[in-house]
């Protein structure tokens, strides 16, 4: 600590690395190691060893900014064209790289193992996962919205290289990515010109001075465009298309990563730039013409319904991957929605939303990965039964599912509840009618993802299946266990958050280690989780004690209305899981949704056949560059020359 | 008690026929078995009977034969029609009826099953009823109910006391 | 007639045998009020496995009103306590009959309903049904009769309520203990390739229901088919292709 | 801390024996209706004694005893939360929504014990029953959404005491009457009485998820019913009816909910799961949209 | 251990799988199984599994004597036992030229419509108990045993009457027999707008009985749909009209027809059934006691009776269809064939499987039992 403040003391003066600059360095450092050494088998631990001790680096950055620092600097700076690009990590900033070195420490130490080597390129994986990581880094430290500018591009194109590395489909999903990717970042960037225009500097104060100084039409030209780049990342919900078969076609660890972190980029962008740099008041001072709703209401509806129909759509999934991707994005929408509150208790239970998810989301895709690693697939209707094979690995879905589903005793509650406590108190009654009837959906859904794999008729080719080794066992039980336990003491969380929401501005939530005690309701986790555990215990004793000794029987001793079962009769009840509900919801799903559905990606592939036949002609690497070199003079030269 | 004049009209079409009035709303028909298809097509198609009330199959043992007697009856009509074929007990095969009435296919497999007679192009010929039977064709009449119980089954042994006493005095069931 | 017929032995005496904590003044009185409770709640499998089915609505329904009484239907057999083999049953219905009858949870009671299930009754001379329903399940009591009234149906329900309420109704018990006798008889009738999916003897030792009885020569063929569960499968069906999946 | 041990004792106990009552009153109300005597007073308990005193339990597996831990876990802590006259429990720890979600934790756990016995009329159960509980869910939270707003806390104790402030006149079913409609017609579809039984459907699915339940494992259900019918009609009671006063009059109203559901039942056949999910999006949740909206003009 | 007839479906698509349904399942009517093959909860394939009540009645009826048999007949189809009784004995009758007295034929005409009112009494039940809708299972039924009373005082049985007899019946009526059968006539109709109420016009019934299982014209006609299902398709073919046996020309009653051909209108068919046997009756209870004479026409020694040579197809119209027996005389005192002709036999195998493919679980109960396939039938 004491070295900390001292270097804080000698900052203006000696140019020594910042924290943020160790991380940088050791993230750079690790990434070109990787291209280098990555076909040896010590790579991933050694990955794993390092995004370790870039833990234990944010933790003492955390410490620091919890201290009350407002940010922690990077002594790297560049001059381009006039311009003055910075880098400084602040709470938000911190929040988020946290969770992305830690989903990163998961997945590569669960890449390290049996996994990794059934890989084919798994070095490379782990070069591109360290370049991802230290693309977001940048990202999330950027100083000004050039910075800004530069680290989102970077995150895309990281990301791109990962996702191409599944192969086939995967490079075709990938591809519609980079298509949405970059039509997001011609937003962000005229936006980014918008403000540059105005007000000749590119900081982030420019950008508060330059919403005070615009007509209410720039304001919302900016507002529209800021909204729509950035939430093209986080599938926002027009924008949503790309991301379910982008991260699902992604091998497994990487994957994992990716859904726990990497859309949550967007929404960083989002918080930052809409919440902390415009404010939620000036938000919701846009009115919009002729309606009662506002800027923040109308965002907060987009929030809404990115989270019931991306949801809907899950429930119709025949694939464990694209469920849960699926399901990615309708949390997204209620990280969106908590944080565009504004009461201290939205944002705090948006901010820890994004914590709680990135716990479960890796530890269910890992889980899932590891199904597909010993079963060979991770189609819902050709599975089933596994949990007398496999019960580590149920243990973790099923944590995993109690947490995406939102109930107790997992964290996934805890947030939610903040999230529908804050609309309540908010008067926001029919978007928390939405919530519930998101988090039903998903309660259907991720009962179906569990079911068919893990509950009902072991299939005959799975009779002989072993539980997945510990190195993957390991990784996404300890997630599950952060889940759990931040569940149960969720005031471990809310310090994590603080963090955040100091830097974003705004009251703070008062909490202790239970949960948060208001005038209208409150909630202690400790009593909830401990009581619940203590009943549970209960209703062991009251099952062991009372009655005689249990006797397990084989499968097929089974009410088959009266006839006898065998290995041959397939009776797994799987697909078209719910019935009477696709026969409800079906005709919209079918309709209205399938078809927008099928003319934007229509529109999205002839632009990506374009985009590959243009690419096809010559040296793709040296397009790429050109495109990024050109907008680079684009943006500093208009600076100079009008 | 006479036949409809266009039913005798139709039946006399048919070659080596005999028609029997059996009562005032059946007729009997016998002819060969390979007239049998044409004359339920031409009823149907003429007469309408389209209704297949059964096909019965009687074993004559004496003659080696089996009977197929096949009732239709026609809903314009009102008469019924039974048409009664021979076929020979070996090999015990006739062709199957279904296309003209797709009520044929419960009794062919229903006879199929019941007395071993095999029908040309039946839909489905599979076991129904005696899925669990390892033997012969139980309605033939050369298998023998009682025999076959006497042989598979116990029974319970009892003698109530008022039974002893009739023994007793030499009576009793025996 | 009944030169021809063969004699056969008596059954054994049915009766309980003694836990070693029954001695107990504790288990002694628990176990007493567990019958007590049992006699007077009885779940009726709801199978129709003959004609006589057509007298059960009747003495469910309002008229006679089972549920009085605490007897009601059940739909499977794992919850079910009576088995009612409500008249004849021909030797495909006694497959499921014995199915059935294996797994639905001890005490269980068997009622025979009818004389077809005593000695063949009117279908005497079928070679489709089975003539003596006790030789292939423990039966506790029989209703004589064609078809028995709803009032006889209460009767013996009543009747089979004292008996457990006295403890006396264990043909379950038998079940364990001469499971090798009745699986015999099973084996003569459909043939050695019977087996069922409940594993009777494994049931017995785990609940110490073992006997000398139990195992025999007619279990001995079921070990040839101890793994059935697996991959039992009949050579006409084909082996399923290698997942043609591609691996991610 | 003396209290506190106390409530976690007597509440759940307390719920068990009136849902005993309740059970028993479903079983007569119905035996009434058909025109016969109906089962004995104790039959419920014989019934449960029954069930646990079987001499053999199967088991499908550890899932399979889990859940059954789950079921009865999460129906006792429900009760913890839950105040009644006298007891409020831990209310003060967990609100109203808490509630809502621990009430699922049992429905999860069955869901997944029923899911392990790998029989397809289960899991069509269980497929059934958490379409209806989507189906009656909606109308049921915009039902509990509009009250918390009027009432403006989702502390169940602060919610009892500003309804007994202004005596009858005060209760939910009096201020919001829409609310205390559409809310009655779900929970009348939370307790699975027909027309809404779509899960247990012996005719169709063979009893649906209690296929493969027996020995103790069905009394468990059993026991699980008794919570089931007690919590619903106290929540309903808490949040439209005014809570408890006094024992005597908060049983009442907790029977008078029942017994509108098992008295309208027994003359309604069941809906097909599609027809039961369009029915409850259309009048209940009509009804309590439009109850919310009055109650948000205010 | 796979079930006897099971073959395995070769390479299974993954997202099908398999039910069984029955024969221990209460959505079956009696002792018979279904194994569907389906699709989430929509019936790709349905196979009937008969056989499990089957009792070779065909072949021992040939080892009994012809008067014997009278008691084995009813116990074909047990819900409703009279036509079979009627059916078998005129059979007899047509072999053995016997005539039926006027009283006697009145008789058998009054039990045949008791009889249908019974099995409609008890197929509303279990109809209305498919959909949970027990309530009109138990008055039902209730409603039925009284029948079962009267029954019970004519012929001394409930169920299985061995009553009617080649060549007349066993015993006249008793006294004042009429009187209570009016009485009882009299509480049915009072209770007929109570199951209207209750199961006939009730919404959750009509939504889900209309729709399912349909029949065309065409359809019926050419599967061998017999009896009310046939007159649910708006066929006006009755056999009571058409191929009229007893006194059925002297009576006056309407063929109660319903369009749509679904599970509704053949329930509405089995109700409009109901009331014309209930004017069929009033019509007897009007017109017996005017009707004098023997009930039996005089038979040889039982035990030593020959039929002569022949052969005969008797039909009658019971509460399922056509029931049909066909019967050969080779001159001897027992059967040398009989055939039994069940209408389920149709209705439970053929025409069951083709209804169910695009059905949905919950439709299957309700088609069965709206066929009113009574298996027994089937398996004979």
């Amino acid at each position: 600590m004491s070295l900390l403040l001292r270097r804080r003391f000698f900052w203006e003066e000696i140019d020594l690395m910042s924290l943020l600059d160790i991380l940088l360095l050791v993230a750079a450092l690790l990434a070109s190691g990787l291209f280098v050494l990555g076909r040896g088998s010590f790579a991933g631990w050694l990955a794993t060893v390092v995004y370790g001790l870039m833990l234990a680096v944010l933790a003492i950055a955390g410490l620091a900014l919890d201290s009350g620092v407002a940010f922690i600097p990077s002594a790297m700076s560049f001059e381009i064209l006039g311009r003055n690009l910075g880098w400084r990590l602040d709470g938000l900033g911190w929040f988020f790289a946290l969770l992305t070195v830690g989903a990163a420490f998961f997945a590569s130490w669960y890449g390290s193992g049996e996994w990794g080597r059934k890989q084919k390129r798994m070095g490379l994986q782990h070069a591109l996962l360290a370049l991802n990581v230290l693309a977001m880094l940048l990202l999330l430290s950027s100083g000004d919205l050039l910075s800004l500018f530069i680290g989102w591009e970077l995150v895309s194109w990281a990301a791109f290289a990962i996702m191409t590395q599944g192969g086939g489909p995967a490079v075709a999903a990938a591809y519609r990515y980079m298509i949405y990717a970059l039509a997001g970042a011609m937003a962000v960037f005229a936006a980014i010109m918008l403000v540059q225009n105005v007000t000749g500097g590119l900081g982030f104060a420019d950008l508060q001075t330059a919403i005070s100084a615009m007509s209410t039409a720039q304001v919302w030209v900016l507002f529209i465009l800021f909204a729509a780049g950035f939430g093209v990342k986080m599938a926002l919900m027009p924008f949503h298309l790309w991301q379910a078969p982008a991260y699902s076609e992604t091998p497994g660890a990487s994957s994992a990563f990716l859904n726990a972190v990497s859309a949550r980029m967007g929404l960083f962008a989002l918080i930052l730039v809409l919440v902390k740099l415009t404010g939620l008041e000036a938000l919701g001072s846009l009115a919009i013409p002729f309606t009662f709703m506002s800027a923040k209401s109308a965002l907060m509806w987009v929030a809404a319904i990115t989270m019931v129909v991306p949801t809907f759509i899950a429930l119709m999934q025949t694939d464990a991957r694209m469920l849960l991707t699926w399901h990615g994005i309708g949390q997204g929408g209620y990280m969106l929605l908590g944080v565009l509150v504004g009461t201290s208790l939205g944002t705090a239970g948006g901010l820890m939303h994004v914590f709680n998810y990135a716990t479960y989301q890796a530890a269910l895709f890992l889980a899932v990965t590891a199904v597909i690693h010993r079963a060979g697939t991770s189609d819902l209707d050709e599975l089933g039964g596994l949990i007398t094979r496999m019960p580590w690995t149920y243990v973790t879905l099923l944590m995993g599912i109690i947490g995406l589903a939102g109930l107790p005793p997992m964290n996934g509650f805890v947030s939610k509840w903040m999230i529908y406590k804050s609309l309540l108190d908010g008067g926001q009654p029919l978007l928390l009618i939405m919530a519930f009837a998101a988090t039903l959906g998903t309660i259907l859904s991720v009962y179906k993802l569990i079911h068919n794999i893990f509950l009902g008729q072991l299939r005959r080719e799975h009779q002989h299946l072993k539980e997945a080794p510990v190195s993957m066992v390991l990784p996404m039980l300890i997630l599950a266990g952060i889940g759990f336990v931040t569940g149960f003491m969720p005031g471990l969380a809310l310090n994590i958050t603080d963090i955040a929401q100091r830097a974003i501005g705004g009251d703070m939530l008062p909490h202790h280690l239970g949960g948060v005690t208001l005038a209208t309701g409150s909630l202690n986790m400790l009593w909830v989780v401990g009581v619940l555990i203590g009943a549970i215990g209960a209703g062991a004793l009251i099952f062991y004690l009372l009655g005689n000794r249990r006797y397990e029987v084989h499968q097929f001793d089974n009410y088959a209305g009266g006839h006898f079962l065998s290995a041959d009769i397939r009776y797994h009840f799987s697909h078209e899981f719910y019935p009477g509900l696709a026969r409800v919801i079906g005709p919209w799903y079918r309709g209205s949704i399938v078809r927008a559905e099928q003319g934007i990606g229509i529109l999205v592939n002839v632009a990506g056949d374009l985009w590959q036949a243009v690419f096809r002609v010559a040296y793709t690497p040296l397009y790429m560059l050109l495109v990024v070199v050109l907008g680079l003079v684009f943006t500093g030269s208009w600076g100079i020359v009008p | 008690m006479s036949i409809p004049a266009k039913l005798n009209d139709v039946l006399h079409e048919m070659p080596g026929i005999k028609v029997r009035m059996m009562n005032e709303r059946r007729v009997r028909v016998d002819l060969s078995p390979d007239t049998l298809p044409a004359l339920l097509e031409i009823l149907k198609g003429r007469l309408g009977y389209c209704h297949l009330s059964a096909i019965s199959c009687v074993d004559w043992v004496q003659t080696d034969q089996f009977e197929l007697v096949y009732h239709v009856w026609s809903h314009m009509l009102k008469t019924m029609v039974s048409a009664h074929i021979f076929i020979s007990r070996q090999p015990g095969q006739f062709i199957s009826v279904y296309d003209i009435h797709a009520p044929a296919g419960f009794f062919e497999r229903d006879i199929h099953e019941m007395f071993g007679v095999h029908f040309e192009g039946a839909p489905n010929l599979n076991k129904f009823i005696l899925t669990s039977w390892g033997g012969p064709p139980p309605m033939l009449k050369s298998f023998n109910t009682r025999e076959y119980v006497e042989k598979t089954f116990d029974w319970v042994q009892y003698s109530p006391d008022w039974l002893k006493d009739i023994e007793a005095k030499g009576g009793g069931i025996d | 007639m009944s030169d021809k017929l063969p004699v056969i032995e008596d059954q054994p005496e049915i009766c309980r045998s003694v836990d070693a904590g029954e001695r107990s003044v504790w288990t002694r009185v628990m176990n007493r009020f567990a019958d007590h409770c049992r006699a007077r709640s009885l779940f009726v499998l709801h199978y129709c496995t003959g004609c006589g089915a057509i007298e059960l609505p009747p003495t469910i329904t309002s008229r006679f009103d089972m549920e009085r009484v605490g007897v009601s239907p059940m739909v499977t057999p794992r919850q079910a306590d009576i088995l009612l083999i409500t008249g004849y049953l021909s030797i495909k219905t006694l497959k499921r009959v014995i199915l059935s009858y294996e797994q639905m949870q001890s005490p269980k009671y068997v009622i025979g309903f009818g004389s077809c299930t005593i000695n063949g009754g009117m279908y005497w001379n079928s070679y489709a049904t089975v003539k003596r329903l006790d030789q292939y399940i423990p039966a506790d009591l029989f209703i004589a009769g064609c078809m028995p009234r709803p009032e006889a149906v209460q009767q013996v329900l009543l009747k089979l309520m004292e008996d457990i309420d006295a403890g006396k109704a264990n043909g379950w018990q038998d079940y364990y203990n001469n499971y090798d006798r009745y699986l015999g008889n099973q084996q003569a009738l459909f043939g050695e390739s019977w087996h069922t999916p409940t594993d009777v003897i494994a049931e017995a030792k785990h609940y110490g229901y073992l006997a000398d009885g139990t195992m025999g020569r007619h279990t001995d063929l079921l070990l040839k088919r101890a793994d059935y569960a697996l991959d039992r499968v009949p050579e006409d069906y084909p082996e399923r292709g290698k997942n043609e999946r591609r691996l991610p | 801390m003396m209290s506190y041990v106390a409530d976690f004792i007597f509440m759940p106990l307390i719920a068990f024996v009136t849902g005993l009552g309740l059970v028993l009153m479903a079983r007569r109300v119905r035996a009434k209706i058909e025109r016969r005597v109906g089962p004995p007073v104790l039959q419920p308990i014989y019934d449960i004694v029954k069930l646990y005193a079987k001499k053999t339990q199967i088991s499908h597996g550890i899932m399979h005893d889990l859940s059954i831990m789950m079921l009865l876990g999460g129906f006792i802590t429900a009760e913890i939360f839950l105040p009644v006259p006298g007891f409020d429990g831990l209310a003060g720890e967990g609100d109203l929504i808490t509630l809502i979600y621990i009430m699922m934790v049992p429905m999860l756990g069955l869901a997944l014990g029923v899911g392990s016995c790998a029989n397809p009329n289960g899991s069509i159960g269980i497929s059934r029953a958490l379409t209806a509980m989507l189906a009656y869910d909606i109308p049921f939270i915009i039902a509990v959404t509009g009250a918390c707003m009027a009432y403006g806390t989702t502390n169940l104790i602060e919610i009892v005491q500003i309804q007994q402030a202004g005596g009858p006149a005060s209760w939910g079913a009096a201020t919001m009457p829409l609310l205390a409609f559409g809310g009655l017609l779900a929970v009348h579809g939370m307790m699975g009485k027909e027309p809404f039984e779509i899960y247990i459907a012996p005719a169709e699915i063979a009893t649906g998820p209690m296929v493969e339940m027996s020995g103790k494992y069905m009394g468990a259900l059993f026991i699980m019913q008794c919570f089931q019918l007690y919590t619903i009609g106290v929540i309903y009671t808490t949040l439209f009816l005014g809570g408890g006063e006094n024992w005597p009059f908060f049983l009442a109203k907790v029977f008078a909910v029942v017994f509108i559901s098992v008295a309208v039942t027994n003359v309604y056949g069941r809906f097909k799961t599609d027809t039961m999910i369009r029915w409850m999006w259309k009048w209940p949740t009509g009804i309590a949209l439009a109850g919310l909206a009055l109650v948000m003009a205010n | 251990m796979r079930p006897e007839n099971y073959r395995p479906v070769k390479h299974p698509p993954s997202h099908e799988y398999e039910l069984y349904f029955g024969p221990n399942h209460p959505g079956i009517e009696g002792n018979y199984a279904i194994r569907v093959r389906l699709k989430g909860d929509v019936i790709i394939e349905a196979i009937a599994d008969g056989g499990y009540l089957h009792r070779g009645f065909e072949k021992i009826m040939e080892e009994r004597l012809w008067i014997q048999n009278v008691a084995l007949v009813p116990r074909i189809c047990v819900p409703d036992p009279v036509p079979m009784e009627e059916t078998y004995s005129r059979a007899v009758e047509m072999i053995g030229g016997l005539e039926v007295p006027v009283r006697a034929q009145w008789i058998r005409v009054m039990l045949l419509e008791m009889s249908r009112i019974c099995a409609h009494l008890f197929t509303f039940g279990g109809n209305a108990a498919t959909i949970g809708l027990y309530t009109n299972m138990f008055w039902g039924v209730t409603m039925r045993d009284y029948f079962l009373d009267l029954f019970e005082e004519v012929t001394g049985a409930r169920i299985y009457h061995m009553f009617i007899t080649p060549g007349g019946v066993r015993r006249d009526l008793p006294e004042g027999f009429l009187g209570r059968l009016g009485n009882l006539l009299d509480e049915l109709e009072r209770r007929m707008p109570e199951f209207e109420d209750l199961f006939f016009e009730s919404a959750v019934v009509i939504n889900r009985a209309s729709g399912i299982g349909i029949i065309s014209q065409e359809q019926a006609l050419s599967w061998g749909v017999t009896g009310p299902n046939l007159r649910a398709c708006d066929l006006p073919i009755d056999l009571r009209r058409d191929d009229p046996y007893l006194v059925y020309p002297e009576l006056e009653f309407d063929v109660v027809t319903v369009e749509g051909g679904d599970a509704l209108a053949r329930m509405m068919a089995r109700r409009g059934e109901v009331i014309q046997s209930i004017r069929i009756l009033r019509q007897i209870i009007a017109r017996l006691p005017s009707i004098g004479g023997a009930i039996r026409s005089p038979l040889p020694n039982p035990l030593a009776w020959n039929l002569p040579v022949g052969e005969a197809y008797a039909r009658t119209e019971s509460s399922k269809g056509e029931t049909a027996f066909y019967i050969v005389s080779d001159g001897g005192p027992r059967p040398y064939r009989v055939h039994v002709r069940g209408p389920s036999s149709m209705h439970a195998v053929q025409v069951l499987e083709k209804l169910l493919i695009g059905a949905r679980i919950e439709d299957i109960a309700q088609i069965m039992f709206s066929l009113d396939a009574c298996p027994p039938e089937v398996d004979r």
